[in-house]
């Protein structure tokens, strides 16, 4: 069994309408040391899955086709086995 | 002429989509569950608004893998006619069959207003019956109607002509106030606002019409 | 989690049931019942059903005094949502509830989850839901918590509504003072329904199987109701569990195989899920029935591990319906939701036995007669004492203007139309999909929205209304008002009201003053109904609306819709045409105490209310009706919060039109501008019309005042020849517009 | 300068209407192995600040504050010192 860390952030470049609003929030709250914000996902996944190697394919391929949209988003995850 | 409406588990403009088609054009029109697999019996394809799937990873991002997606990249592929308004367009950029994503309105509300468009494209068979440069008023209703794309693609979309509405007063932070475009073929059209709803007076406004008008016609005349 | 449950012995001595709501003379109450001291299940089961949000226990003997029945009524209060006649084998199905305590814990899902509620009412009586409308009360918007909960709120109405393709059209928001801590979120939810597929909840059928379909349960939301019937505390954040989340996905999954099942006419009976979840849906069914049912708790279809019996029984997930079924049909429901993805399960079954009885697995963990929960709830006769506020604001019936007050009308004008509570609410429903549905044919932003009903000529109008302000200073006048004012909404949309909901919000009813504010305001109201013939088909108590003690504004919200006879009957308040006549029906007096006006220019109220004379109400609705039906009217608004002035400037801002007004009379300008006086509506009328719609007035027997003209640009009102408001349309409809959203970013 | 990276997931119990339909999705496509889904938020924050018990209180306070709704949601952070 593993576990999966998905964190998926908007690419560099793509502006960041949320993030943005909760940056000013932030600032209009008195938090003047805010600088920037980012607001991505972040996605648990537990897979029944032995091995390490298939568990991170797996993943990459659930991330490329369907947890992420790579026009707009990049992702990077962390996997660690877990027994139930 | 045939349309097919298709319905998502979560899809709700498909009975507007419906009845656009019968009241404006009195055509033959059916509802095609996502899980059937043959539109080979349809001339034209509607991917209607609402919330397939709840859209809750990213709007469209779940229906695109539906059995139904498979035919409707064969009937574009085979020059059909595909319509995807709001949900369904945000379907079609998931599926690839338009370039871009959406985001999130920059205000990050849900938007429900009638704007104005200007028209960009009338040498599509969605637009014929418009004039070049028209103004029409029809309404919108999104949360993620943000369209995005990077520089690259926006210049490949404005060189071919293929940005077929502009927004006259961006209400979403669309890039390059984009309302809808259109693939390179020229068989394949996203956009945003919804023309089903501006089909009477009664109703707001009657500029929807021409669009499903200049479909019909099209077809009449190819 | 609980680790032991407690015995029935523990529960009797330690005075648990205390903890779960229950008095001791509740408790005892019980035991006298069933013979025996209640378990752990049992004491959790009587304690939610026999809750205010429940049961009504200290509403029931007032509401009684509502008029529920008129020749157009199918269904009246008891069901899910009461059912009125419209013609051609058509009924409107409609009901207003609160989700006012949640949305103060977490306002985006408790309002959100508000309205899944008040759809599957409608749903689950096998009607189409075709709109939704909601009526809202905040603290004043300067306050930051404040402006959280409205962003809140509004967002999560819009999402559920939206997502659900049912288009919210109409509604009100208020921001007053006494909100500040406890705003109220009621939604309304109208549907439309053939007569013959109108569903009951009933557990017919002796062996018939009950049937679980929809969402799976979790712990979600458990003791909802019995927390709905709290005041709210500092300790109230720490209930925070009691919030469920909605997932409107799954209810419009819900809501079209629901429609599915019924048109295959294999239901004997259906209820949601709504307060108690389970334990409500399950025995009211029965009692409704007079069977018995018998459920199987290891059958339920649930989302986390290791679940007890209680938590099964009082959770509150939402997007779940309780169904009894012909027997052998099982699995054609099983078909049904299974295409939607949903579950459905055979729980239990129809028993000829009146007992409550409910298994897990094997072993019975409750067993009592269904009476016992339903039937045999204690009802109590409240004190009732009339508060010395009271009387105090009846002996004040003007204000002292001065002169400086008075010195400039124009900015008086353009400081009440800035005022958050007349200022445009587009912000608000800009957020609401208000056109799916492609029906809807009067959008939010003239007095009643309009929705029409396709394949006829018919339509439907809608409302919410409700001024807690009043009510709070003459709660029975204030209530007639609340009625009469719906009705004149209605009436100027081009309908004929039928019927209304009632969302009954008020502070704590063991308070003799807030029982008296309560009681009051139904002997209101029910006069009103009367009188205009809109009975009450349906409604929900909110009590123990108070914060610190502190109990808000008395607030019944009314919830009317009316009959579109036929579309071209369908009238907007915007000024039409430049020309046009514009008519005033109706007799203004100096009604200045308990105003918009007198809150924004001397920043108090006190006083009297505007007084009320239903049969003149009546009459002035007549004449509007009657003018519209013979297609004499071009807009039509009535004069509410801020009076004559503002009820203009709005018909101007909403045609983007001018005026030109001339009155004489022997009242202060300021009195008749903003004077609240009631049965009033403004006309503007083609000047061929004039003649013909004076006529019916003068036959009807109202006042009618030919006042002035339609023009381009400005609003210009004289008084005695003398200019007192002059003013560019374009500068109304920037402090109207802007107001709103300038206090949000 | 530091930089926060703030992991806002679901209280357990809370109905996750997000991840459920992702899972399902998931199994659709084939991914059989998937057993558990949850989604949630990934925050990154830039903060002008020197000191690392600052930073780690002023985030505390961000979160509680605005970035998480702790009626259904929980948290935990990470902070990393950065030099711009
Ligand atoms: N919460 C809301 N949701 C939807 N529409 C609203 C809401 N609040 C106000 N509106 C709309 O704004 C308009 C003005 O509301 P209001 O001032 O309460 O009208 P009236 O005084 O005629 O009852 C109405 O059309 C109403 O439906
Ligand atoms: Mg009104």
């Amino acid at each position: 069994m593993f576990k999966a860390n998905v964190y998926v952030t908007l690419r560099t470049g793509v502006l960041d309408p949320q993030g943005k609003a909760v940056r000013e929030s932030l600032l209009s709250l008195g938090y003047d040391e805010t600088q920037e914000v980012r607001i991505g996902k972040f996605i648990e996944l537990t897979l029944d899955v032995d091995k390490y190697e298939v568990a991170k394919e797996r993943v990459r391929e659930m991330c490329e086709k369907l947890l992420v949209n790579t026009v707009i988003e990049d992702y990077r995850f962390e996997l660690k086995e877990v027994t139930l | 002429m045939r349309f097919a409406v298709i319905v998502f588990p979560g899809s709700n403009c498909d009975i507007d989509m419906y009845h656009a088609i019968e009241d404006v054009l009195k055509e033959p029109v059916d509802y095609v569950w996502h899980d059937d697999a043959d539109l080979s019996s349809y001339d034209c394809i509607l991917l209607p608004g609402g919330f397939s799937y709840g859209d809750y990873l990213r709007a469209g991002a779940i229906a695109r893998f539906s059995r139904i997606m498979q035919e409707i990249e064969k009937a574009a592929d085979q020059g059909k006619l595909i319509l995807g308004v709001c949900n369904g367009f945000q379907i079609l950029l998931e599926a690839g069959l338009l370039p871009g994503a959406m985001q999130r309105n920059e205000n990050l509300q849900f938007i429900c207003s009638t704007e104005s468009l200007i028209i960009e494209n009338n040498q599509t068979p969605f637009t014929a019956e418009y004039a070049l440069r028209e103004e029409i008023r029809i309404p919108i209703a999104h949360g993620e109607g943000n369209y995005y794309c990077d520089e690259q693609t926006l210049k490949e979309l404005q060189q071919n002509s293929q940005i077929v509405f502009r927004y006259k007063n961006n209400p979403n932070g669309s890039v390059d106030d984009i309302a809808g475009i259109i693939n390179k073929r020229g068989n394949v059209l996203g956009m945003m606002p919804h023309p089903e709803r501006a089909i009477s007076d009664l109703l707001g406004s009657p500029d929807g019409k021409k669009l499903f008008q200049s479909i019909l016609k099209y077809w009449r005349e190819r | 989690m609980m680790h032991h449950q407690p015995t029935p012995e523990e529960i009797f001595e330690q005075k648990l049931y205390k903890d779960m709501g229950l008095s001791a003379q509740e408790y005892g109450r019980i035991v006298k019942l069933i013979g025996r001291r209640p378990n752990f299940v049992e004491t959790g089961l009587f304690s939610v059903m026999w809750s205010e949000h429940c049961s009504y226990k200290t509403s029931k003997p007032v509401l009684k005094r509502f008029p529920t029945k008129g020749k157009q009524v199918l269904q009246g209060p008891g069901e899910g949502a009461g059912i009125v006649d419209i013609g051609d084998n058509q009924a409107v199905v409609f009901k207003i509830e609160s989700h006012n305590h949640p949305s103060a814990i977490e306002p985006y899902q408790g309002a959100a989850t508000g309205v899944g509620g008040i759809i599957r009412d409608v749903f689950s009586m096998g009607a189409r839901p075709i709109a939704l409308l909601n009526s809202l009360r905040f603290g004043p918007l300067s306050d930051e918590k404040v402006k959280y909960l409205f962003k809140n709120v509004v967002a999560g109405i819009a999402n559920y509504g939206n997502s659900m393709g049912i288009p919210t059209v109409g509604g009100e928001v208020v921001f007053e003072e006494s909100y500040r801590g406890n705003p109220l979120v009621n939604a309304m939810c109208v549907g439309i329904i053939d007569h013959d597929k109108i569903q009951k909840g009933v557990a017919k059928g002796i062996g018939n199987p009950v049937m679980y379909v929809g969402a799976s349960t979790g712990r979600d939301g458990i003791h909802g109701a019995t927390f709905a019937s709290e005041e709210l505390t500092e300790e109230s954040e720490s209930k925070k569990p009691s919030v469920q989340v909605g997932d409107p996905f799954m209810e419009k999954l819900l809501l079209e195989a629901t429609l599915e099942l019924i048109e295959l006419d294999i239901v004997e009976g259906i209820q949601d899920m709504g307060a108690a979840g389970l334990t409500s849906s399950s025995s009211e069914m029965a009692s409704k029935a007079g069977t018995g049912i018998e459920l199987d708790l290891s059958k339920v279809p649930r989302r986390e591990p290791g679940m007890t019996p209680y938590e099964i029984m009082l959770s509150e997930s939402q997007e779940r319906m309780l169904v009894v079924v012909k027997k052998g049909k099982e699995e054609d429901v099983k078909k049904v939701f299974d295409k939607w993805g949903l579950y459905s399960a055979v729980i239990g079954r129809v028993t000829d036995d009146g007992m409550y009885r409910l298994l897990d697995g094997g072993k019975i963990v409750a067993e009592f007669p269904v009476s016992a929960l339903v039937d045999e709830a204690p009802v109590y006769h409240m004190p009732s004492q009339e508060p010395n506020y009271f009387w105090k604001n009846q002996s004040v019936d003007s204000i002292d203007l001065e002169d400086h007050h008075l010195a400039d009308l124009n900015k008086i004008l353009l400081d009440l139309l800035a005022s958050p509570n007349i200022a445009s609410k587009e912000w608000v429903y800009k957020q609401y999909d208000h056109m799916v549905r492609t029906s809807t044919a009067v959008k939010p932003g003239s007095d009643a929205a309009v929705i029409t009903i396709r394949g006829t000529r018919k339509a439907l109008a809608m409302t919410t209304d409700g001024n807690g302000r009043y009510i709070y200073l003459d709660p029975y006048t204030g209530g007639a008002i609340a009625v009469a004012e719906a009705a004149r909404n209605i009436v100027c949309s081009g309908g004929k009201p039928l019927a209304l909901t009632d969302g009954i919000n008020f502070g704590n009813p063991e308070k003799p003053e807030v029982f008296w504010q309560f009681e009051q305001a139904v002997d209101g109201m029910s006069m009103a109904c009367k009188v205009l013939d809109t009975p009450v088909i349906g409604g929900n108590v909110s009590f123990y609306n108070e914060t610190s003690g502190k109990a808000i504004y008395p607030t019944p919200i009314v919830g009317m819709v009316g009959l579109v006879s036929d579309l071209a009957h369908i009238t907007t308040q915007g000024l039409k045409n430049v020309g046009d006549v514009i008519i005033l029906l109706g007799d203004t007096y100096n009604e200045l105490t308990g105003t918009e006006f007198q809150k924004v220019v001397l920043g108090k109220i006190e006083g009297k209310v505007p007084k009320l004379d239903l049969d003149k109400e009546k009459k002035v609705q007549e004449v509007v009706l009657e003018a519209i039906r013979n297609g004499y009217v071009q807009s039509a608004h009535d004069l509410s919060d801020g009076g004559f002035a503002l009820a203009i400037a709005e018909s101007c801002i909403s045609g983007e039109l001018g005026a030109r007004i001339n009155i004489s009379n022997d009242l202060n300008p300021a009195s008749f501008l903003f004077s609240e006086s009631q049965s009033r509506i403004l006309l503007s009328v083609s000047p061929d019309n004039v003649e013909q719609v004076k006529k019916i007035a003068a036959e009807i027997g109202v006042t009618y005042q030919e006042i002035g003209v339609v023009t381009s640009n400005t609003l210009e009102i004289s008084y005695h020849d003398v200019l007192v408001i002059d003013l560019y349309i374009q500068q109304l409809i920037k402090a109207w517009k802007e107001a709103i959203p300038c206090l949000m970013n």
